[in-house]
C-alpha cells in the first residue's frame, strides 16, 4: 500500500515535471518572441484565455491522434505515461506562455535596449533578457507544473490510470471519489498541494526572498 | 424542494447507468405525469452514489451493485429496495479471440481460458478495479474460478469507468468485463472497433438494476420519488423500459424485472457472494 | 569615421525632428552636439549610435553604408560602437556584473575581464563599491559608471548623452580628463551637452541642432546661467 | 436540444464570471498587500502552487461544508450553480492573485513613491497602483475566467451535473465523454474554448493593442 | 517651516550616511544643499520631504514631531509638501493626465484643475505638448513638468533634487524665474545642486554635505568647471 503510493507520488513528480520542461522548451522562445512591443496584444490574449483549457478535450484530442486506428497510433503510446507527458505539456504551454511573457515583456523593455548599445548580437539580446526574466520564468514553470500535476482529463483519458504504470495522483484521487472513499481522496489531494508546495518553498530558495 | 414550486427529486446514480440515456426518458415520461416535479439525477460511481445517500445528499437511488447496496441497507440508509431491470454481463475481447473465450462451456471455463491465456502471454484482461457493480463481479468470477490474477503481467487495473475500460480494451486487445448496455452504445457510437461479445447470457452473468428511498429524505420529494419507482416497476414503466434503445441498437439494452420473485433471489445470492 | 548623408528622423511620420541632415566625424575627432530642448540630442546621438534606424538617409560608417550591411556585417560594426544613454541604465544586481556584460559578450576571457575592471575602478577610486547593487548607489555615481562601462571594451566610437549630468565638480572634471585621454589613443567622441564650459574644456567642433538642422557655432558665443 | 446547448452555454458563462468577479473581491486586494516590497516571496510561491489544486479536491472539500450534516449544511446551497460558484472562485484566487501580483508589484515599485511625493495617501497610492494595473489585472481575470469555465471538478461534485440546473458545459462534457460520444464531447469543448476566446478579444479591445 | 534634529539615517544599519544633523528652514525660506556625489543629497531632501523615515532624530513640522504623529494629520502635512525626484517620474499615459493627479488626489473639481494647468502651461509655452504621451517628450521637457507639476497645487514646502539637470540655458533662466516667483508667494524652497551659479543666481543660504555632515559655506567659495 505505501509502496503504491510512494510509485504514484514519483510518477507524478516526474511525469509532470517531465511535460512542464517540455512546454517550457517551446514556450518560453514563444513567450520572448511575443515580448516585441509590436501589436501582439491579440496574441497574448487568446493565450489567457486557453489558460483553463478543459484537460478532457486536450485528452480527447490526443486521443484521437494517437489510438490504433488514428494518425499517429502506430507509436504505440497511447496509455503510456509518453502519452501523459506530451498532454500535459499542450495543456500547460498557454499558462506557461502567457506568465513569462509579463516579466519577459518587462525586462525586454527595460533593459533590452541597454544590451544592444553595449554591442549586444540579437542572440545575446535574447539572452540577457531571458537571464534577467528567470524568477519570474521560475514561477511561471511552477505554475505550469502546478497545473499539470493537479489535472485529471488528460492523465485519465490517455493514460488511463493503470494502476503500478499510468496511475497518477489526481486519476488515483478520481478512482476514490467514484468508490465514495471522500476522506481517502482529500487526503490524497492534501499530499500532492503538499509536494508542489515543498518544491515551491525549494524553488523559492534559488529564487531569492523577493521578485 | 426547490424554485417556482417545482418539486426537486435528488437522485444519485451510477455513470454508466445514466449514460445510457433510460433515467432522462423514464423521468421525462414520468414528469408528463407530473409536471411540477423535476428529477435531478447526478451521475457518479457506484460507490460514491450510495455515499452521497449516505450523506443525505439524494432521496433516490439508482444502481446496480448488490453487494455494496446490501451494506448500505444494513446501515439503514436506504430503504423500499425494488428491482426495476436487469440484463447480463459480458465477456467481451479481440474479434480473433486468442483465448478462445466463445468455446467455453461455461463461465469458470471462460475465465480460466483468460487466466491460461494470459499466462501464456496471449491476452490481456482488464479489471476496472474501482469497486463498482461491475468490478465486484468480476472479482466474483475470478473467486470461482479459484485463481489469483493479481499481479499478473497481463491483468492490467486501470480503475476507469465502464465506457473508457471499453475503449482501452479494444486500443490494447484486451478482454474485459462489462454490462451489456454500455457495450451496445459504445458500439454504435464507433468507439469501438474490433472488441465483440464473446461469452454472454449466462444467469452467473446476470446484472441486476435496483432503485431505493434514502432515510432522512422526506416531505414531497420523497413522496415524488416513491412515486418515481413505482412508476417504473409499474407496468406502464416496465414496457417502456423492456422497448428502450431497441430501434437504436437493434436489441433492447434493459430486460423489464415485471416483479419477478426469481430476481430477488437472484440478488440475495449476489449479496452474499454466491453463484447466482 | 561616421558620415550621416540627409539624415531625417520623424517618430510618428509626420513630424520630422530631424531634417536632412549631413555631418562627419573623423577618427579621433570630438564633436559636441547642443541645442535646446526637445531639439533632437538624443535623436541623432541614437542614430550615430546605429541604436535607431533614420526615416530616410544613409550612415556610413567607415564608407560603408551601415543600415543596407547583413547583420553579420552590422553587429561587426555595432561591437565598434558604443552609445552612452542620457538617464543612466543598468542591468539589475551588482556594479561588477554590469561591468562584466560589454567584455563578455565580445568574448573577453573573465580573468581578463576582471583585471581590467578593477584597473578601471582603482584608478578612478570606485573599487569599493564594485560589489556593490546598483540600486543602491546614487545619481553621480551611477553617472560615473554608466561612462566607464561604456570604455571599458574600448569602442573606436563612443557617444556620450549628457555625460556630466548628475556628477559634482571634482567629477565632472575627472570625466574631462578621462576622455581626454581616451582622445589621444585615437578614439572618437560624440558628445550632447547644455554646458557651453563642457566644450571650452575640451576643445573640438560644436553643432547647434535647432529646427531639425545642424549649424557648426563658436563656442565662445554660448553664455551660462 | 439546441435550447438546452443555449442554456448550457449561458450558464457556464454567469456562473464562471460570477466566480471570477467573486475571487477578484479577495484577490485584488491580497495581491496589493503581498506588492509591498517586503519579504512576501514564500507566500507568492505557494500561491503559484496552488494554482493547479485539482478541482476535485476543492469539490470535495466543499462538500464536506455544505452537505446537509455538515457545518453549513442548513444554507441549502449543494447542488445549486451558487456551490459551484463558491468552488470555482476558490479555484481560482491563487491563479488570480498570483498573475496579478506580477503587475501590481511593477507597478507599485515604479509608481507608488512617485503617488506618495505627490501627497497621495495610502488609499490613493492603492487606487493609482490598481490603476495603472488595469491591463495586467484584466489578464489575470481572463486566466481566471478561463480556468472556472474550464474546470470540472468542482462543478461536477458540489454542482451534481443536473440536466437544466447546474449542468454546465464540462459537465456536459464529461457525460457525453462517458456515453462514448467523444466526436460530440470535442465539439462542445471546441464550442467552448471559442466563447472564451471571443470574450478575450472583447476585453483586448478594451485593453488596447498591447502591455 | 521644517526642522531636523539629531537626524541619522543609515540604509543598511551600518553605514550612517547622515550623522546627527540639525537644520531648520523657515517659511519662505531658500536653502541649497550641495555636496559631492553620494554625499546623502537625496537622502536628506527625502527625508525633509517627508518620504524617508530617517534611522534616528526627529523632523518637526511646524513644530510638529511628524513621525510620531497619527496617520491622518501626517496626511493634512504631507499634502503640503511634495518633492521632487532628481530622475522626473511620471505615470503612464498623456501630460494632462500627469498633471491632474496632483489636483485630483487634493480634491480639486476638475474643471478648476484644467483651468489651472491650462494656465501654466501656457505660461511656459508647453500648451502644445498637453495631449502628449509622456514617453514621447524629451528628458529636458520631462524635467520641466515635473517641477511645474509639483508646483500646481501650491505646496508649502516645494523640495528639488537638481531641478535644473537636462535642461537648456533658457529653460534653466525659465526656472529660475518662476521659482523666485515661488518664493515671493511666501513659499518654502529646498534645492539640491551641483551647479554653484545656481545659488549665486537665486540668493538663499547654502550648506554642503559632506562625510555625513552639514555646514554652511560661501557662495563665492564655490568654483565652476
Ligand atoms: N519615442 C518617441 N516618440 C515620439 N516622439 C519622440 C520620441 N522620442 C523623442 N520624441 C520627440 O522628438 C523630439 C526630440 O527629442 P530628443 O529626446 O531627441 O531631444 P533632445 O534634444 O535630446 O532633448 P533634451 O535636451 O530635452 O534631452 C522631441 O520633440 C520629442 O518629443
Ligand atoms: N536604497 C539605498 N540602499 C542603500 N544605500 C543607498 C540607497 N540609496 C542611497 N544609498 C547610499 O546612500 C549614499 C547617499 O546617496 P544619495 O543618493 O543620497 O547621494 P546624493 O548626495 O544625492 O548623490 P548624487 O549627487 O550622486 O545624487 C550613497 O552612498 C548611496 O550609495
Ligand atoms: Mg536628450
Ligand atoms: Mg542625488
Amino acid at each position: 500500500m505505501m509502496d503504491e503510493l510512494l510509485g504514484i507520488i514519483t510518477r507524478s513528480i516526474i511525469i509532470s515535471g517531465t511535460a512542464t520542461l517540455l512546454a517550457s522548451t517551446w514556450s518560453i522562445p514563444l513567450a520572448y518572441r511575443l515580448s516585441h512591443k509590436t501589436r501582439a496584444g491579440y496574441i497574448r490574449s487568446i493565450l489567457e484565455a486557453l489558460v483553463g483549457v478543459p484537460t478532457v478535450l486536450i485528452g480527447l484530442l490526443l486521443y484521437m491522434i494517437l489510438c490504433s486506428q488514428c494518425p499517429l497510433g502506430l507509436l504505440g503510446i497511447l496509455y503510456t505515461p509518453i502519452a501523459i507527458v506530451i498532454g500535459e505539456a499542450i495543456l500547460v504551454t498557454p499558462l506557461i506562455t502567457a506568465v513569462s511573457l509579463y516579466e519577459i515583456s518587462r525586462v525586454r523593455a527595460r533593459y533590452g535596449e541597454l544590451a544592444q548599445s553595449l554591442g549586444a548580437s540579437d542572440r545575446q539580446v535574447m539572452e540577457v533578457v531571458l537571464k534577467y526574466s528567470i524568477p519570474g520564468i521560475i514561477g511561471a514553470l511552477l505554475m505550469g507544473f502546478s497545473r499539470a500535476i493537479g489535472e485529471l482529463g488528460v492523465a485519465l483519458i490517455v493514460g488511463g490510470n493503470i494502476k503500478g504504470y499510468t496511475r497518477v495522483m489526481t486519476t488515483a484521487i478520481a478512482l476514490e471519489v467514484s468508490r465514495g472513499e471522500y476522506e481517502e481522496a482529500i487526503l490524497l489531494g492534501l499530499l500532492l498541494l503538499l509536494i508542489v508546495a515543498v518544491i515551491a518553498v525549494g524553488l523559492r530558495m534559488i529564487r531569492g526572498g523577493r521578485d | 424542494t426547490g424554485n417556482w414550486g417545482v418539486v426537486r427529486v435528488r437522485a444519485t446514480t451510477t455513470t454508466s447507468l445514466y449514460a445510457t440515456g433510460l433515467l432522462d426518458y423514464l423521468s421525462n415520461k414520468y414528469m408528463k405525469q407530473h409536471p411540477d416535479t423535476r428529477i435531478d439525477f447526478m451521475p457518479v460511481g457506484s460507490g460514491e452514489a450510495l455515499r452521497r445517500a449516505g450523506d443525505g445528499e439524494a432521496c433516490l437511488v439508482l444502481v446496480h451493485a448488490p453487494s455494496l447496496e446490501k451494506e448500505y441497507i444494513d446501515r439503514g440508509v436506504i430503504y423500499y429496495h425494488r428491482i426495476f431491470a436487469y440484463n447480463y454481463f459480458v465477456i467481451v475481447g479481440p474479434g480473433n479471440d486468442p483465448a478462445h473465450v466463445s468455446n467455453a462451456t461455461n463461465i469458470v471455463d471462460a475465465m480460466k481460458k483468460i487466466y491460461n491465456a494470459g499466462e501464456a502471454g496471449k491476452a490481456k484482461f482488464i479489471s476496472r478495479g474501482d469497486n463498482s457493480g461491475t468490478n465486484v463481479r468480476e472479482l466474483m468470477l475470478w473467486k470461482k474460478t479459484g485463481l489469483d490474477p493479481n499481479d499478473r503481467k497481463w491483468y492490467i487495473v486501470s480503475g476507469t469507468g465502464m465506457g473508457q475500460t471499453l475503449v482501452m480494451a479494444d486500443q490494447m486487445n484486451a478482454y474485459t468485463l462489462s454490462d451489456k448496455a454500455t457495450y451496445l452504445k459504445y458500439l454504435a457510437s464507433n468507439r469501438i472497433h474490433n472488441l465483440k461479445i464473446l461469452y454472454s447470457n449466462d444467469t452467473a452473468l446476470i446484472n441486476i438494476y435496483s432503485a431505493y428511498l434514502v432515510k432522512g429524505c422526506n416531505g414531497k420529494e420523497l413522496e415524488r420519488a416513491k412515486g418515481f419507482i413505482d412508476f417504473i416497476t409499474s407496468s406502464r414503466g416496465q414496457e417502456l423500459i423492456a422497448s428502450y434503445g431497441v430501434e437504436l441498437y437493434g436489441e433492447p439494452l434493459f430486460y423489464p424485472a415485471n416483479n419477478k420473485t426469481s430476481l430477488a433471489d437472484t440478488w440475495s445470492k449476489l449479496v452474499k457472494g454466491l453463484d447466482p | 569615421m561616421i558620415k550621416l548623408c540627409g539624415v531625417s528622423h520623424s517618430y510618428d511620420g509626420r513630424r520630422f525632428i530631424l531634417q536632412n541632415i549631413d555631418l562627419e566625424v573623423g577618427k579621433g575627432q570630438i564633436v559636441f552636439i547642443m541645442g535646446p530642448n526637445g531639439s533632437g540630442k538624443t535623436t541623432i546621438l541614437k542614430i550615430m549610435g546605429l541604436l535607431l534606424k533614420p526615416t530616410k538617409g544613409r550612415i556610413l560608417f567607415e564608407d560603408r553604408d551601415y543600415w543596407s550591411l547583413r547583420e553579420r556585417e552590422r553587429l561587426e560594426i555595432r561591437r565598434r560602437v558604443i552609445y552612452v544613454h542620457e538617464k543612466p541604465l543598468f542591468f539589475p544586481g551588482t556594479v561588477i556584473e554590469n561591468m562584466l556584460y560589454p567584455l563578455y559578450i565580445r568574448g573577453y576571457h573573465r580573468e581578463e575581464a576582471l583585471e581590467l575592471i578593477n584597473k578601471m575602478l582603482e584608478e578612478n577610486g570606485l573599487i569599493n563599491i564594485i560589489d556593490k547593487r546598483v540600486d543602491e548607489l546614487s545619481s553621480g555615481t551611477l553617472q560615473i559608471l554608466s561612462i566607464l562601462r561604456a570604455m571599458l571594451p574600448t569602442p573606436d566610437l563612443l557617444l556620450l548623452d549628457e555625460p556630466l549630468t548628475h556628477l559634482d565638480l571634482e567629477n565632472q572634471l575627472k570625466i574631462i580628463k578621462i576622455l581626454k585621454q581616451y582622445l589621444s589613443m585615437g578614439k572618437t567622441l560624440i558628445v550632447s551637452t547644455h554646458n557651453p564650459l563642457f566644450p571650452r574644456r575640451m576643445g573640438g567642433r560644436i553643432y547647434e541642432l535647432n529646427n531639425g538642422s545642424l549649424r557648426e557655432i563658436d563656442p565662445n558665443s554660448l553664455k551660462t546661467i
